[in-house]
Order: structure tokens, then sequence, then C-alpha cells
């Protein structure tokens, strides 16, 4: 159905207009998709502010450290979100497609790919925020393993950035180096 | 006939609405927040203001993301870029 | 025949519904915090006012981006902007 | 032939199902609400009415945004402003 | 050839099933407290009148946004209000 | 040729799918009471039947939404109600 | 040509596939059913027997929703009544 | 030209897609059910047997929606019986 | 101009796609089962075979739904069946 | 006028974007598991080396199908073996 829309809309007689047209439509599209992902970092972070709301009624005297290890989380898990946020910015004010030799049909569609797969940084956001939450959580019952805690706390969170970094760079190569071009 | 710019327009519009799905997010998280700083006040009542600030403190940074999808929405229907591209 | 005013007020439909969907996020997240606050009450019935307090305080930020939709969604359909543009 | 009229129509139907999505967090939160104020009134049955209170309170509150997209949904079907912008 | 009307009803089954999606809400909040009720009866057989009253009162409030989504498909299917509107 | 009346019949095949996403609620919800009752007969053999017939009540009560789905695609697939109104 | 049959038989494949999204949700609310059933027959294994048994019925409730996904999807597939209406 | 069994052909293969996300449910379920078997063999070691084989048995009923939606997928591609239809 | 035969591959690219979103499940439960597995660990490192041995089997069991996933996005890339239907 | 392979090359970006979104699942996972192994060498830090290699085992394992989904992807865009068919 997806399919026959879009034959329906770029094959369609009475629209008739210059290519550029296409991909800025595609980008407007993916721009909105992108944004997606910040479901994740907005359920994780939050996760993070919950137990550290919790953590801190326990043990008030460590307000400080636990305040502290939920921002660092929260830093961390707020990365799929810029990610995207900066996608959206590169297809909205930087759009290197628009001024691209090739098929207007296969940049239109990469720039729909692009966001697509920005939509993965959902992941991260939620894990990484859960992370952060029981970091803060592990800081305020024994902050004096702070810096153990920490370092495990990071650790898990960089093994569970890998799939929003690959999304990335498929994004940036839809956009930036799109191989598939070549092949028309 | 439809020209190129009213079907990016269009277009602008199904972006704007997808980009505010983004709010999913910072609903689930601050709710969460909200529910344990609820049962924190309930636990320790002498450090409601420690847990309420740490609440809001983080629920601030989970509003973040819902705060870019609404800022995206905002541009494609009011400052669209995209159509001087044409 | 479709004018391309028609076109982008049809997407601005789709728009409008997509937008509404950020509203799931503060349906759950409150609804948590309102099964937490129940919690609370039931435990420490003395400490009711500063946990249904800190219950709705904490709802009303999750409520913010569900708003945000809302407002999108409205300004699609009573006050377009896009179709000023063409 | 399809006027635009008609298309407008058309994808308000659309806009009018997905508005409706947004019930998904509604339904999940004040589940969770009913759950915890169960298990509240099994443990502390002499507060019953501080915990029914409170549960109905935060779910009146999660109840919003199903509301919001329930009255787009409605505008779209039934006093649809965007056919008086053609 | 298609016309506006057979349009416009075409896209009423895409919006009915659409609205339906809702149901994922109750089905799973009312699955919750269904699980909540169960864990309490267990423990408090004596509370089991107030917790199944509970868990119930809980669950219709949960159910409501179910409803809506069942309407809207409802008036899609039997008594749409777009074709009045060509 | 295509004509209006297969146009509605095809996209009522796509609702009827739509609506039977629905039964992704009921489907968590119940397994999470299934799980919530199976811990409770471990804990408490001597209530299992209570234990039973709660979970059981509950879950019939978690089934609505997806009934809904499924009455929406049967009514949809074999007495649609649209191609009688073209 | 495409006729309007033949589209109605390809968007039947697709509402199949849909359909079976329903899926989810027994897959994971019976999974979190297992995991319950595996904790519980660790703690008590006397109540091994009554352990399996809650867990495979309320299983068996929790599977019908996937049920009717695959039942739709099989009538889109084997027994399309769609077609016969045009 | 694309002709009606190719049409059918194209959209087998994006609901052959669409059938197989069912298996997000399983896998999720199942790694649950991973999780609470390996936590309770830490605690009950002795229990091993009991515990692997509740785990595996909640596991294999499950996997079936992830059947499910992997037959349905497979029908599509090897077995299509829409195409007989035409 | 396109023929079918390119149609069903440029589908058989998105049905590719679609079917890998299966892979959330195994992803969300393997890494379920991996956090109770660290979490065991650290309880009773003396158990440490047992629970990674469980921890595994259990993950194994986790992973079918998405390598069903990858198999028929393969069979649609490399074994493509549909095209010998034309 | 669109080439049919212009229309695989274009659904090829779409399905690698598709195809991508199974990260959803590891970054969930993983992260929870991350949480547990700060939680669990909190409380043994004499146990971390244990705790860290079951998290980072378990992890690489609840990778798998994310790498499955760029894999897909990358070969949708590098090396696409759907032109070949033409
Ligand atoms: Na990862
Ligand atoms: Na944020
Ligand atoms: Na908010
Ligand atoms: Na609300
Ligand atoms: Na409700
Ligand atoms: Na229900
Ligand atoms: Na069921
Ligand atoms: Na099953
Ligand atoms: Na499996
Ligand atoms: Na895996």
């Amino acid at each position: 159905a997806l399919v026959i829309g879009l034959i329906m809309l770029f094959g369609n007689p009475f629209i008739a207009m210059q290519g550029d047209t296409f991909v800025i439509m595609g980008s407007a599209i993916g721009a909105g998709l992108t944004m997606i992902a910040g479901i994740g970092p907005g359920i994780g972070q939050g996760y993070a502010a919950g137990k550290a709301a919790e953590a801190v009624g326990r043990s008030p005297r460590n307000n400080r450290h636990i305040t502290m290890v939920m921002l660092l989380g929260q830093a961390v898990a707020q990365t799929s979100g810029i990610l995207a946020l900066v996608i959206a910015l590169i297809l909205m004010y930087g759009n290197p497609m628009v001024s691209m030799e090739g098929s207007i049909y296969v940049l239109t569609a990469s720039a729909i790919g692009a966001g697509l797969s920005m939509i993965t940084g959902i992941g991260p956001g939620i894990g990484q925020g859960y992370a952060a939450g029981k970091g803060a959580e592990a800081v305020g019952k024994r902050p004096k393993h702070k810096p153990l805690i920490i370092r495990t706390m990071l650790l898990g969170q960089a093994v569970a950035q890998t799939t929003g970094i690959y999304a990335l760079i498929i994004s940036l190569v839809l956009m930036f180096a799109n191989p598939l071009l070549a092949l028309v | 006939m439809i020209t190129g710019k009213e079907l990016i327009l269009a277009c602008s519009a199904i972006g704007a609405g997808l980009a505010m799905i983004a709010g999913i997010g910072p609903g689930i998280g601050q709710g969460y927040a909200a529910g344990k700083g609820a049962e924190g006040v309930g636990r320790q009542p002498e450090a409601q203001g420690d847990i309420t600030r740490t609440m809001l403190l983080g629920a601030a940074v989970a509003e973040t993301t819902g705060i870019y999808g609404l800022i995206i929405a905002l541009i494609l229907l009011f400052a669209n870029p995209l159509i001087r591209l044409i």
C-alpha cells in the first residue's frame, strides 16, 4: 500500500514539478520520523528521576551523590535524542540531497529511510536511562562504592549505545554517501 | 494542478504530527518519577523537599526530547525551511 | 480536480491524528503515579495530603507533552499556517 | 472524479482513527492503578475509602489525553473545520 | 471510476481498524489488575470481596478509552457523518 | 478498472487486519495474570480456587477489547455495512 | 491492468500480515507466566503440579487473541469472503 | 505494465514481513523466562531440573504465536493461495 | 515503465526490512536475562556455572523468532520465491 | 518517469531504515543489564569481575538481532541482490 501510494504520488501525471521537490517532501517526513527516537530518553530519564527521588528519600544525606549519578546517567541517555535532533536539523537546514545528482526517487526514499533508521534511538534511551536509575539507587545505598558503580553503569551504557550508533551510520550513509545512487 | 511547494507543505503537516509522537516518552518517564516521588514522600515525609526537588530536576531532563519534537513540529509549521530549497 | 490547498488540508487531518498519539505517554505515566499514590495512601494514611500533592505535581509535569500534541493538532485544524504559505 | 473536499473527508476518517490510538495510554495506566488499588485494599481494608479516592483521582488525571484524542476525532468527524478552509 | 464518496468509505474502513488499536491499553491494564487481584485474594482471602470490587471498579475506569475507540469505529461504519458533508 | 466498491472491500481487508492488533493487549495482560496466578497458587495452595476464580474473572474483563477488535474485523469481512452506502 | 478482485486479494495479503502482529501479546504474556512459573517451582517444588496447571490455564486464556488474529489471517487467505461481494 | 498477479505477489512480500513482527512477543517473553530461570537456579541449585523444565515448557507455549507468524509468512511466500483466486 | 517483477522486488526490500523488526524482542528479552544473570552471579558466585548455563539456554530459546525474521529477510533478498510465480 | 530499478533502490533505502529499528531491542535489554550490573557491583563489590563478565556475556548475546538488522541494511545498501534479478 505504501509503494502503491508512492507510485501514485510520484507517477501521477497531474503532479508535474522538478525533481528536488520530491527530495524535500521526503525530508519533511524524515525529519518528523527521527524525532520519534525521543520516546527513549524520555522514558529512560524519567525512570532515572524516579529512582533518584526514591533514593534521596531513603538517604537524604547522600543527596548530592545520587543527583550527580542521575544527571551523569541521564546525560548519556540523552545522546540518542540529540543525534535524532541533529539528523532532523540536517534534513531541514543542511540537506545534502537536494543539490545531489541522481535519481530523485532514490534520494526521496533515502530521506525517509534516514528518518526511520533514527527511531532506533528509543532503545538506548530507555536502556541507558534504566541504568542511570539503578546507578543512582546503588550510590544512594553504598556511596563509598560510587566510582565502581559509575564505572559499571558507564560500561553497560556504552554497550547499550551501539545499536543507536549503527542506526546513525546508516542514516548518515543514506544522506551523505548513498551507494544506491550509483546503481541507477 | 498541485505544485511542488504545496506537496512539501502537505508532507510537512504529516512530519509535524510524527514529531509529536516523541511525547510518549517524557509522559511515561515523568509519570514514573511522579509515582516514585509520591511513594517516597509517603515513606519519608521529612525528606519531602529533597524528594520533590530531585523528582522535578530529573523530570525536567526527561522533558527535553518532547521539546525537541515540539520545536521540529513548530519549525515545519511556522518557519518551514524546506520550501526555500525548491 | 484536487488543488494543492486541499491536499495540504487532507494531510493536516492525518498529521493532527498522529500528534494525538503522544497522549499514550501521559496516560501510562499518570496511571502509574495514580497506582503508586493509592498504594502510598493505603500504607501511610496520615501522609495522604503530601502523597496526593506530590502525585498531582508530578502528573502535571507528565501532562505537558500530551498538551503539546493537542496544541499542534489544534493548530493544524483551526489555525493552519501552511495554507498561508502557498 | 474525486474532489478536494472528498479527499479531506477521507483523510479525516484516517486521522480520527489515529487519534483514538492515544487511548492505549489511559488503558494501561488506569489498569495499573486498579491493580495497585486492589492490592492496597487487600492489605489495608480499613483504608479502602482513601485508597479508592486516590486511585480514582489519579485515574481521572490519566484519562485526559484519551479524552483529547476523542475530542479531536469527534471534531474531524462532526465539526470538520478543514473543509471550511477550501 | 472511483467516486469521492467511495474513497471516504474506503478510508473509513481503515480508520475503524486504527481506532480499535486503542484496545491494547485496557487489555494490558486490566490484565495487570487481574494479576494483582489474584495475588491479593491469595494473600488475604478474607478481603476477597473488597479486592474484587476495587479491581472491577478500576477495570471499568480502564475500559473507557477502549469503548471510545469502539464507538468511533461503529460511527465510521454504521453512521458515517463524513459522507453527508460531500 | 477498479470500482469504488472494490476499493472499499480492499481497504476493509486492511482495516480488519489493523483491528486485530488490539489483541496485543489482552495477550500481555492475561499472561501477566497467569503469572501472578501461578505464583499465588505456589505460595498459597489452599487458596487455589479463589486465586484461579479471580484470575479468570479479571482475564474475562481484559478480553473485551480483543473481542471488540474481532467483532469489527468480522463486520468488515462478513457484514460490511460500507458497501451498502455507495 | 489490475482488476478490483486482484486489488482486494493484494490488500488481503497485507491484512493477513497485520493480523498476525497480535501475536506479540500472547508471546510476551505467556513468557511472563513461564518466568513466574519457573520461579514458583524453584521456591515450592512440592507445588509444581498446581503451579504448572495454573500457568497453563492462564496461558491458554492469553492465547485467544493470537488465535483470533490467526483465524482472520487464514480467512483472508483461504476463504476470502470479500471477493464474493464484488 | 503491472498485472494483478504481480501486485498480489508484491503485497505478499510486505505481508510476510509484517507477519514476522509477531516475533517481538516470544522474544521478550522467553527472555523474561530465561532471566527468572537463571535467578531461580542461582537461588535453588538443587531445583535446577524442575526450574529448567518449567521454563522450557512455558517458553514452548510462548513460542506459538511466533510460529503462527512464520507459517503465514511461509504460506505467503511459498504456497500463496491468493494467486489461485484470480 | 515499472514492470511487475520490479514492483515485487521493491516490495521485497520493504518486507525484508519489516521482518527484521522482530529483533526487538530477543534484544529486550535476552538483555533482561543478562541483567538477572549478572544479579544472580553477584549474589551466589558459587552458582555462576549453573546461572550462566540457564541464562544462555533461555537466551537461545529467545533468539528463535529473531532468526525466523532474519531467514524470511534473506529469502526475500537472495532466494525470492515470488518472482518465480509471475 | 520512474524506472523499475529506481523503485527497487528507493524501497531498499526505506527497507534499510526499517531494518535498523530492530536496534531498539538490544538498546533496552543491554541497558537493563547495565542497570542490574551497577546494582550488583554496589552490593557485592568483591564479585565485580564475575558480575561484569556475566553482564557483558549476556549483552553480547542480546546484541545479535541488532547486528542482523545492520547486516540486512548494509546488504540492501552496498550489495543489493535485488537489482541483479531484474
Ligand atoms: Na548495543
Ligand atoms: Na531528555
Ligand atoms: Na512532560
Ligand atoms: Na492526563
Ligand atoms: Na479510561
Ligand atoms: Na476489557
Ligand atoms: Na485472551
Ligand atoms: Na503462545
Ligand atoms: Na523463541
Ligand atoms: Na540476540
